[in-house]
């Protein structure tokens, strides 16, 4: 991306001087969230990579670090009404309303293209209970080639149990625990920005069980037209995500990897290699790129050269040890 | 059938009319896929707003390489796209969309409303250049005034179809509603095809339903990825939501639910 | 601006409609806040016009409904070290710190000209304590040329008070009870957005004697420049204003408009008259524009223009007759 | 003084280097209240990327109501404003800022480095044309390399200043800092103006302070308003915090905590 040539190059000197001190090997961009190994850091987020077979003409999957899949629910939801999205300023609002397949038809359906990717497959759950967030865990437990499960306990479009699971600590502590119980796959749990404490929410579902949050989900806003004097979405609200949200995000996540132990997956507007910069420096192990795969089909893939190009230029040789090592001292 | 994300430059910009452009740009990859009735997602700009690709349907593909849009300034996207000149490279990511069946039954009519014009330049270049033009296909087309459709209607006629004209100011063809021209062309066609204003598109497919002939609907939804990954752009079909990019943007009209569509 | 004219042009039909209905009458844009009643409903926000005298030449003052000043606190405040802001993706962060001259003197050195302005004065204010709240409050009650007083206890850069004020309802209805007991001025709370539930913070200070709300003030936000690997403001953390926010702001707007019986004014990323339309169909009956000022001074006054130029394509001769009338149902 | 909001049409772009450009825009109210020092804020696009408006120095004001900026393409505004058109419109804000005190004292040295060098042109003619400048003043100016020097060389030779050049890669004049041609100059001069890089803005006012000559420095932050309401944009005085929009950009060296500015 160009944004990226241009942060890269600000500082020429540096740039030259890191050149020389460094032999041209290539940086170790591999990470760790709990037992789940990745080749880098650079992740796909739920609802905006599809099944990630619509992008294999596009990006070359197995050069990515994770992929999550679209949320899936025990039964199949047809989703929100349209119109489901409305472009914002730096941002969209999206209430698709987890339109999804259901488990059975996403294992029986989906798994065995994904299967095939050297890429690790991360499954986005949820529900509209406790129970069916362990009974889909149970199912995917069960099914083969599956790294690890995603909780959604944050999605605002849906009226029933989605708002309250995400915004209440004991309920999302709840939840994790049950699905915790019912899979021995690695569980990230992710969370929403909608709350007024998100420390708070990842201290519960630590001491719950995850091995891993990620944040943020959507941030919940709405659009109107003011020539019909109807809101622009059927569903009248929905999630606020892309570019706008990056700066709210990367607070989140600075504070939730101060506060808790666990490993932290950046998400929120992502465009560039920079903006990964920015998590992982914050604190995060990982990242997940959302709405720019619409707007930038390559941005993930680019953004693995760009850190690769960072890290040279810096002179690290593993990624991981840049993570965390934002200076807010006067040092 | 395969897309590709790739850096178009403009080799060719023409202003049909105030607000109506036509950009010629060199994509190789997308132009040697490219059917009749798909589309490209168009960015329209290096910066993150607009952030949104805007879909454009492919309104002509050539030998060379090179494929054209025609487009009218709508609000902020077509506006700085408008502003684009020969030279600038446009990031585009296509061929995207099913395109319009055209295998068999002729005659066929195109009818196109305003910009819905667009697709079917190039489903009457490929019918013509496939030899699946017959002297009795029809092609009906409708905009506000005479500019925005003469340079195309003559582009129509020079591959030998017979062109019938209607605009809102009557300053060319008929005064008033494409669709009033149907009644007298319908019995004659097996196929139609048509894309434009929701109100046209409406009535053409009734009127096709009344007379038992088949219709295919080019159909515009708002749009965020283009590739059936965001489910953004889905619309009421007989058998639940369809996704307009990928299952779309043509469909035949009896698998919709026209009226929540 | 552009965009609006666009947003006018989209259903030309319609519009033609209109022009033919209506006789060529300048609709009335009249609002009232309570007591407090304005030319129209586009006034500015604090903290992003100075003491309105910094844009003299830029705009003229006694066309805009009503000015906001920085806030005031009751000693003069040095604010954060530099650097303060930084842009983002459609907005901006600041860290200004609440940087004022205090309130005496504001009342000795800015009032004598914000006096000779025909718009009414609102002072934004803002304490460490209830009793400086209260305090600043009794100081203003007795300046002449106040009309009206608004409640900060939303900012997010001063560690002390600050927050806490903002998101726990009690605090919040302690301060405005407080402030209440100190000045018989129209009294504005505005609220900060970083709440799990902005309605009960509403509720709150209703129950507790404001006479209007405002919101939202900003989101906190962070950015890290990925070279230095420094925040990009001194403070860390920072205040995310502009067109990103709009969303969240309008989404908000609409919940506390439908659940209090207080007016409610709509802030966050107003640029255009389409802006400004949204906030007031989802409920508002005025709006303040922010950090538009800073990129386009004559926004305020062209949202004016903008407001009425709809209603007479509308046809509707007055502008309280447009407050709340989204349509959200399938009528 | 008074600022304005105006759509000013360029008339002029050139290319002074691969990321050097000059645009000269048609800013009749602007121009006729411009003093050196003073700075504009650009709208460089008409979207919300970027929201905020660039500062730049007035590089040259003319009495046909134009204006010049020189700038260096750096980041994504920059970028896109090298790539406006002669004919297109940018909107702009000022004149801003207070500008260099050139009422006396004689005579002066003006050392600019890199895109500093905008400012010192303007005021160079203006000390040119209101008979201010002479024979014993001096100009010290400083670049990466030589294209970005040499044709703003010649634009200050042509007043009859005497010129001096440093390079980084000594393409053109001296190799090295512009700072160490300081030491021959200081005992003959009474007035130092300088806009540059920080480094070297800070060797050169510690050079002044040694000799106890006065000097004048244009500071560079980062602004949102550029009108003094934002706060965004003090920077560390000697008596607390300054504006830097408004109290600036042009300071007297010994008001300044220079080590926290
Ligand atoms: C498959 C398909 C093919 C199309 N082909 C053409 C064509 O060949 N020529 C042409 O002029 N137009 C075509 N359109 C419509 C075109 O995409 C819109 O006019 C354009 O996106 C408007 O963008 P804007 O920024 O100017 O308008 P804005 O109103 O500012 O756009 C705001 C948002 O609404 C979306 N939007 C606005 N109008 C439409 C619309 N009618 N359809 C879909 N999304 C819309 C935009 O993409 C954007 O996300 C097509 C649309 C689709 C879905
Ligand atoms: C009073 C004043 C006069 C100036 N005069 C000139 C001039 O004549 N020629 C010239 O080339 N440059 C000048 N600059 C610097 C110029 O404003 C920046 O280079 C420009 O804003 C960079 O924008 P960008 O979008 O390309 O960079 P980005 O790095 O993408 O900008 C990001 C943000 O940082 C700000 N920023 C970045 N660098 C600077 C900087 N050095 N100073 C202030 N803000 C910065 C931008 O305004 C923006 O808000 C001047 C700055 C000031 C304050
Ligand atoms: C169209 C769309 C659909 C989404 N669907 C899901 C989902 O099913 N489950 C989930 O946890 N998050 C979902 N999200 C949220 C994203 O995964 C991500 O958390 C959010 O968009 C912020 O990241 P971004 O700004 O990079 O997009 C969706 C987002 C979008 C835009
Ligand atoms: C530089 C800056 C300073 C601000 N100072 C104050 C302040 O002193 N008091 C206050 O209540 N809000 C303050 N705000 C918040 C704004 O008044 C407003 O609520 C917020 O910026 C959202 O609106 P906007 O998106 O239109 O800017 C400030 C905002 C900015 C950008
Ligand atoms: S536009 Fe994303 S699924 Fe159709
Ligand atoms: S830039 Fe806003 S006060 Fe200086």
């Amino acid at each position: 991306m160009k944004e990226e040539a241009v942060l890269l190059e600000k500082n020429p000197e540096k740039k030259v001087e890191a050149r020389e001190a460094v032999p041209c090997i290539m940086p170790d961009l591999r990470v760790q969230i709990g037992s789940l190994a990745l080749r880098n850091p650079v992740m796909t987020a739920s609802g905006t990579f599809g099944y990630a077979r619509e992008f294999e003409n596009l990006v070359n999957l197995d050069r990515l670090g994770g992929i999550i899949v679209k949320g899936i629910s025990l039964h199949p939801k047809p989703g929100n009404p349209p119109p489901r999205i409305v472009e914002t300023a730096c941002g969209m609002l999206n209430a698709i309303g987890l339109e999804n397949v259901g488990v059975d038809r996403f294992i029986t359906g989906k798994m065995p293209y994904l299967r095939k990717l050297t890429t690790p497959v991360v499954v986005n759950i949820l529900g509209d209970s406790v129970e069916e967030y362990s009974e889909i865990a149970r199912k995917l437990d069960g099914a083969e080639g599956i790294a690890a499960l995603e909780i959604n306990i944050s999605c605002p479009n849906v009226k029933k149990g989605g708002v309250a699971f995400g915004t209440v600590p004991e309920m999302a502590a709840k939840v994790t625990e049950a699905v915790r119980r019912s899979t021995t796959l690695p569980l990230i749990v992710k969370l929403s920005p909608n709350v007024t404490d998100i420390v708070v929410m990842a201290r519960a579902v630590e001491d719950a069980g995850a091995d891993a949050v990620s944040l943020i989900n959507t941030l919940i806003g709405m659009s109107i037209d003011p020539i019909t004097r109807r809101p622009r979405l059927a569903n009248v609200i929905g999630g606020l995500s892309g570019p706008a949200i990056k700066p709210v995000a990367l607070r989140m996540v600075w504070q939730v990897a101060q506060a808790v132990s666990l490993p932290v997956i950046g998400i929120g507007g992502i465009t560039t290699a920079a903006d990964a910069l920015e998590f992982l420096l914050a604190g995060a192990s990982a990242v997940q790129v959302g709405t720019a795969n619409f707007y930038d089909p390559s941005a993930a893939e680019s953004i693995v050269q760009g850190l690769t190009s960072y890290l040279q230029e810096q002179g690290e040789d593993c990624l991981v040890d840049i993570i965390g090592t934002l200076k807010t001292g006067t040092d | 059938m395969s897309e590709f994300q790739q850096k178009c430059s403009i080799i060719g910009r023409d202003r049909l009319a105030p607000d109506v452009f036509r950009l010629t740009l060199q994509a190789p990859k997308i132009a040697a896929e490219a059917q009749p009735g798909q589309f490209v997602m168009v960015r329209v700009i290096d910066g993150l707003d607009p952030l949104l690709r805007r879909p454009f349907s492919i309104h002509r593909s050539c030998a060379d390489g090179s494929i054209s849009l025609l487009f009218k300034v709508l609000g902020k996207g077509t506006a700085m796209l408008a502003r684009r000149c020969v030279g600038d490279e446009l990031d585009l990511v296509g061929p995207l969309g099913n395109g319009f069946d055209f295998s068999d039954e002729r005659p066929v009519c195109l009818i196109g409303g305003g910009m819905g014009i667009a697709p079917l330049l190039f489903l009457a270049e490929q019918l013509h250049s496939t030899g699946r033009a017959t002297e009795k296909d029809h092609i009906l087309l409708g905009a506000r005034t005479k500019d925005e459709l003469t340079p195309l209607a003559d582009e129509f006629s020079a591959l030998g179809y017979t062109v019938q004209l209607a605009t809102d100011d009557g300053s060319i063809g008929r005064k008033g509603f494409i669709p009033d021209l149907l009644g007298f062309v319908l019995p004659t066609v097996e196929q139609v095809y048509t894309c434009g204003p929701h109100l046209m598109m409406e009535n053409v497919v009734r009127q096709c339903q009344q007379a038992e002939v088949h219709c295919q609907v080019s159909l515009e939804t708002h749009m965020a990825c283009g590739i059936g990954a965001c489910l953004g752009c889905t619309v009421n079909g007989k058998r639940g939501l369809v996704r307009v990019c990928q299952q779309g943007p043509v469909f035949n009209a009896d698998h919709l639910e026209w009226s929540l569509v």
